[in-house]
């Protein structure tokens, strides 16, 4: 194998001797997290134009083959999801950098915004490294232990803040996401038993219905359901995210939900799709539902604005899942693509409207979204973003958003399936009322509040604006990421009766 | 047969951890289920490949098993400080509401 | 002798199930973690009983050797601090020692019943599936066995471990650093005042086994390669001895500076990464060794990576960082000073 | 069956006993001390004996040194464990159990 | 043959001890149990060992001695111990 085919690798371990060398040189942290985030964003940007140029690749680590060694695998979900992984993991960390300078010029507690950014580095180059790993990896037990990187760095940042309110939250996002990785491996013993192979390219070439899959599949489904916080099992989800320091908010609910939930993407449509029967996918499509019109009603019903965004994940989150029936009853590969097309534009918006909420804490003292009047005097660029954001979670014309739910919503009136659709439309209404009433609470209501005079912000108001405008561009360009995914079918014919668009 | 009878008893010690991990309500004896459970998949795993008449070993599960109880005891760990400064926490709030009552009382 | 084998499984599993079911329903967390204790001795006899003696020194050195105390030195800290001493003893034999989460008596809410119910149904459900699977398949055995020769090791259990599946370890070790990480984000490490003056016998108990345990930990490291044993066995042995030196106070951690902590903390990982930057360069695939160097390279890194497994189950016993590094002081008012530099 | 193989499996039946007598004299006696007087029986005298009798059922130099290396560190570790507990034991004010 | 049936014998000795665990009335009784398994443990593995003919089982069972006595020591000097109080007052 070639020196270049090792690009391959540069993702998961440039973030790796990152948080190896912040953990040990604490003073240079930032800049090491800096350089690893670029060099993986490099590596990716590499990795995309090879991939277009000679479809996918694999890469056998330590030179064994599938059967006995790992085999990383580069196809077209995989790269979209690094791409936005390595793009916010670049905007995140600028955010960070200026979060911490910012907490430690005027600390709550001497010494705490120190301990919070020496170790935010470390965690958060070891998160990277754990998504990176989950989207590259072959192997169905590598894919635990990735799971488990992501689980127990997402509590250690959850709990970073030290508040009692984060700590509680932290131990029961401990343990849900330690269920959650024990089903999933009890799946994975299944598997095993009922095929004898771990690698997911001989999986799914063995793809065959037996009892053993379907209770393999089941475990692994609920097991990743939980993780990723779909309805009925999102209880963790929203103090997690909401007593969560700001940039740890925007990780969490940005990406990391979008990790696990990639993981039932390529188990549900590239390795157990013929085995799967059609009643499960319907069953998803109710728990997306519900998730979307619960979790709606549930944003209307808070008070403190990060509540208002996690709960707002939850939602969202609903949409990726009520595409699965959409997929595969309406059999062109569009509703499929759009999945993940629906899952990096929410990841961006996402991030960009916790960035502001914590800008907006930072700079208000408090998030109650009654007292938050007027921001848009002396915050400008956050309320633009948060306004830009919420753009795309409605899914206004030139958003990201729109795109996807607009194929979405074209898969389900062609396959005829109306509860979906009425629900997706139910979803956008729900959101415009979520949105528009903090954007009226930020821009319409003129201050009659004195105006808090420090404003000088740099670091912390761009990164926000960077990502809700890559948002609202990922609509502009569609073409390119849908080329990048149609470009990457590998078993997608199999799976779709129709052509594709 | 002992590979049933380890199968099942995998099976049944998975499904005690999984109730102790939801029911109870003390954080150390839902981290113990949590341990439960993992002991349970584990013997599973080992069961499901263990054949006693050619008595070869697969060595693949056992490198899994290996991991796997490696990454339960660190998730074990993290857990049992975490359930202890959350203690902590709560007996500072605690103590500092019983101080600032005292005060209060102390005021009228 | 079948029949005694076989009696043999059918008591270990019996026990091993009423020792979970104990668990549960016992009302005193202390029993529990006794129980605990108890079931890891018993997984080991499980597991020996299925010719995995490797799995089966896992278990014992981490499941029990290290699991045990860490529930333990956890309970005194949470009851401690719940202002109940539980473990008091009242003069006499003692009685029954509640604890403040007194597990309620279990009155069957019918929320509770549902949920036994559901995971009766759910045990049923897996235990069917496991037993309409036909025949397992193979497995990976021969494959194993078949390039167990270029894996510089011939224990094929090591030789997955470190050489064919070498990635996963790799994230392994990353877990555990990232354990350690996220303990010492958390607190300092709690410590119970120094004892006057610890009993003769402790320290010359300690003092005694201390190179025994050191020597066994090595051995089990160096043995990896051809028998049971390797890093994390050794690595878990050598955390006993850490942990001996903690409770008899020879070690002071709160007076101890965090850097070197920290070294030994990432040398494995440190060791792990720049090997598999080594096979990069040599061999142009990422953690691909060279046949003929394979063996003492895998031994060098089993050594490494036993040192601070070793370290960092320690780190996991202590529960923090040291009380040096990175101090949090209450926000005095007008202090606008930058934070104490840490060490 | 060499002759010493027969002494072995008479041996480790002799330790046996010892075992059963740890096991019954930690559920019958009435104190923390008296069960830890039982408890010891067990380790030094029990494992003792099966030691001796596993060591002539081998013709392996090492595993003898192995055995018996186990069973001095049993012996150290667990009396010097068994004197802890008591002397806390004490401390803590469990008086030891008198006949009135 | 005859190492099996030791085994299991002394399996009985441990399922036989548990009751004192359910039942000991003072916390140092419930964690002398503990210890007498770890050696009755070691016990089992040994006899296996020339049960099963696994020369490995030694190793386990040198570990297993160490394990037993740091659980001991931990219970006394970390959990049953006062505040201040010195060992041999």
């Amino acid at each position: 194998m070639a020196f270049a085919d090792s690009w391959i690798v540069v993702p998961v371990f440039a973030p790796l001797t990152a948080a190896l060398l912040a953990f040990l040189v604490r003073r240079a942290s930032f800049f090491i997290s800096l350089a690893a985030a670029c060099l993986s964003l490099l590596a990716v940007a590499v990795l995309v134009n090879r991939f277009l140029v000679n479809g996918p690749a694999a890469y056998a680590v330590g030179g064994w083959d599938p059967p006995l060694g790992i085999c990383l695998r580069t196809d077209g979900p995989a790269l979209i999801m690094l791409v936005l992984t390595a793009v916010a993991g670049v905007g995140i960390s600028l955010y960070a950098k200026g979060y911490f300078t910012l907490r430690i010029e005027r600390p709550s507690r001497v010494g705490r915004p120190e301990r919070q950014e020496r170790f935010f580095w470390p965690l958060w180059m070891l998160q990277l490294t754990g998504l990176n790993g989950l989207y590259l990896s072959g192997d169905i037990f590598n894919l635990y232990v990735t799971l488990e990187v992501i689980g127990v760095s997402a509590a250690a940042l959850a709990a970073l803040s030290g508040k009692s309110a984060s700590l509680i939250a932290a131990l029961r996002y401990l343990l849900v996401s330690l269920l959650g990785s024990m089903s999933y491996l009890l799946g994975v013993v299944f598997v095993y038993k009922t095929y004898g192979v771990l690698d997911l390219g001989l999986l799914q070439a063995a793809a065959a219905p037996a009892p053993g899959v379907i209770a393999a599949m089941a475990l692994m489904s609920v097991g990743l359901l939980l993780k990723t916080a779909i309805f009925p099992m999102h209880f963790w989800l929203p103090p997690a995210h909401a007593n969560a320091l700001a940039p740890v908010s925007a990780i969490l609910s940005g990406l990391v939900v979008k990790g696990s939930f990639f993981l039932l993407f390529r188990l549900w449509f590239d390795i157990f799709s013929p085995v799967l029967p059609a009643a499960a996918f319907n069953l998803m499509g109710s728990l997306g539902a519900g998730a979307i019109i619960w979790g709606g009603v549930q944003v209307l019903r808070q008070q403190r604005l990060k509540l208002l965004i996690a709960y707002s994940t939850v939602s969202q989150l609903g949409y990726l899942v009520i595409a699965f029936p959409l997929a595969f009853a309406g059999g062109s590969s569009q509703a499929w693509s759009a999945v993940l097309f629906m899952a990096s534009g929410h990841a961006c918006a996402k991030i960009a409207m916790f960035m502001s909420a914590g800008t907006i804490m930072l700079h208000a003292g408090h998030d109650r979204i009654r007292d938050l009047a007027g921001i848009r005097a002396y915050l400008p660029v956050t309320a633009f973003a948060y306004a830009a954001a919420g753009v795309n979670l409605i899914g206004l014309p030139p958003s990201g958003g729109f795109i996807a739910k607009w194929m979405l919503l074209i898969t389900a009136l062609a396959g005829h399936q109306w509860l979906w659709a009425v629900v997706l439309l139910a979803g956008s209404f729900l959101a415009t009322a979520y949105v528009f009433r903090v954007v009226a609470q930020l821009f319409v209501i003129p201050p009659d509040k004195p105006v808090i005079t420090r404003r000088r912000a740099g670091l912390l108001e761009w990164p926000a604006l960077i990502m809700a405008l890559l948002s609202l561009l990922l609509g502009l360009m569609a073409p390119y990421p849908l080329r990048l995914l149609e470009a990457g079918q590998i078993v997608r014919t199999a799976m779709t009766m129709g052509g594709g668009p | 047969m002992t590979t049933i009878l380890y199968s099942v008893t995998g099976l049944l010690l998975f499904v005690f951890g999984l109730f102790a991990l939801i029911v109870c309500p003390h954080p150390l004896r839902k981290i113990l289920g949590g341990n439960v459970m993992s002991a349970g998949i584990f013997l599973f795993l080992v069961a499901a490949s263990y054949r006693a008449d050619t008595g070869e070993i697969d060595a693949v599960p056992q490198a899994m098993v290996l991991t796997g109880i490696v990454v339960s005891v660190c998730i074990t760990a993290v857990a049992l400080v975490l359930s202890t400064r959350l203690q902590q926490a709560a007996d500072q709030g605690a103590r500092r509401r019983r101080k600032r009552r005292r005060e209060e009382d102390a005021g009228e | 002798m079948k029949m005694l084998l076989t009696g043999f499984d059918l008591l270990l599993a019996l026990t091993l199930l009423w020792l979970a079911w104990q668990l549960l329903r016992s009302t005193d967390i202390f029993k529990a973690i006794i129980f605990f204790i108890c079931f890891g001795l018993l997984m080991s006899l499980a597991w020996v009983r299925m010719h995995a003696p490797d799995v089966a020194l896992a278990e014992a050195a981490i499941g029990t050797g290290l699991t045990g105390p860490l529930f333990l030195a956890a309970l005194r800290r949470i009851e401690r601090k719940a202002g109940k001493n539980m473990m008091s003893e009242p003069a006499g034999n003692g009685e029954e020692t509640g604890s403040r989460w007194k597990a309620r008596n279990r009155e069957m809410s019918p929320l509770l019943w549902t949920v036994t119910a559901l995971t009766c149904c759910l045990a049923g459900l897996l235990i069917w599936t496991v037993l309409i699977i036909p025949r397992p398949l193979p497995g990976l055995a021969d494959q194993v066995a078949g390039s167990l020769a270029e894996s510089g090791v011939n224990n094929p259990v090591t030789a997955v471990l470190l050489n064919f599946r070498g990635y996963d370890t790799l994230l392994e070790v990353m877990v555990l650093l990232l354990g350690a990480i996220t303990v010492w984000s958390i607190t300092h490490a709690p410590f119970p005042p120094r004892v006057p003056d610890t009993s003769p016998v402790q320290k010359a108990a300690v003092r005694l086994l201390l190179p025994l345990i050191c020597l066994i930990g090595g051995y089990l490291v160096w043995q990896g390669a051809y028998q049971t044993g390797g890093a994390f066995q050794g690595g878990a042995v050598l955390s006993a001895a850490l942990v001996l030196l903690l409770i008899s106070d020879f070690l002071w951690l709160p007076g101890m500076r965090s850097l070197p902590l920290r070294l030994g903390l990432t040398l494995g990982p440190l060791v792990f990464v720049l090997l598999a930057g080594f096979g990069i360069l040599v061999e142009k695939t990422l953690l691909r060794l060279p046949v003929e160097y394979a063996g003492p390279l895998l031994l060098f890194l089993e050594a490494a990576c036993g040192l601070s497994i070793g370290l960092t189950l320690a780190a996991f016993f202590a529960g923090g960082r040291p009380a040096s590094d990175l101090r949090e002081t209450p926000y005095s008012g007008e202090a606008k000073g930058k934070g104490p530099a840490e060490s | 069956m060499t002759i010493p193989e027969i002494i072995g499996l008479a041996c480790i039946a002799a330790g046996i006993p010892f075992f059963l007598s740890g096991t019954i004299g930690m559920l019958r006696f009435p104190d923390i001390f008296t069960r830890l007087h039982a408890l010891t029986k067990a380790d030094n005298v029990g494992l003792g004996f099966l030691i001796i009798g596993l060591c002539l059922q081998t013709d392996d130099w090492f595993i003898v040194i192995k055995l018996v290396l186990i069973w001095v560190l049993v012996l150290t570790a667990s009396s010097a464990s068994c004197h802890l507990v008591a002397r806390r034991a004490l401390q803590k004010g469990i008086r030891p159990w008198t006949r009135e | 043959m005859i190492h099996v049936a030791v085994a299991l014998f002394l399996l009985l000795t441990v399922v036989l001890g548990m009751i004192r665990i359910v039942y000991g009335p003072t916390v140092a009784d419930r964690m002398m149990a503990a210890q007498l398994f770890g050696t009755s443990g070691l016990a089992i593995l040994l006899v296996l060992a020339w049960g099963m003919d696994m020369p490995e089982l030694i190793d386990i069972a040198l570990t297993f001695s160490l394990l037993a006595t740091l659980a001991t020591m931990t219970f006394v000097r970390r959990v049953w111990y006062e505040e201040g109080k010195s060992d041999d007052s």
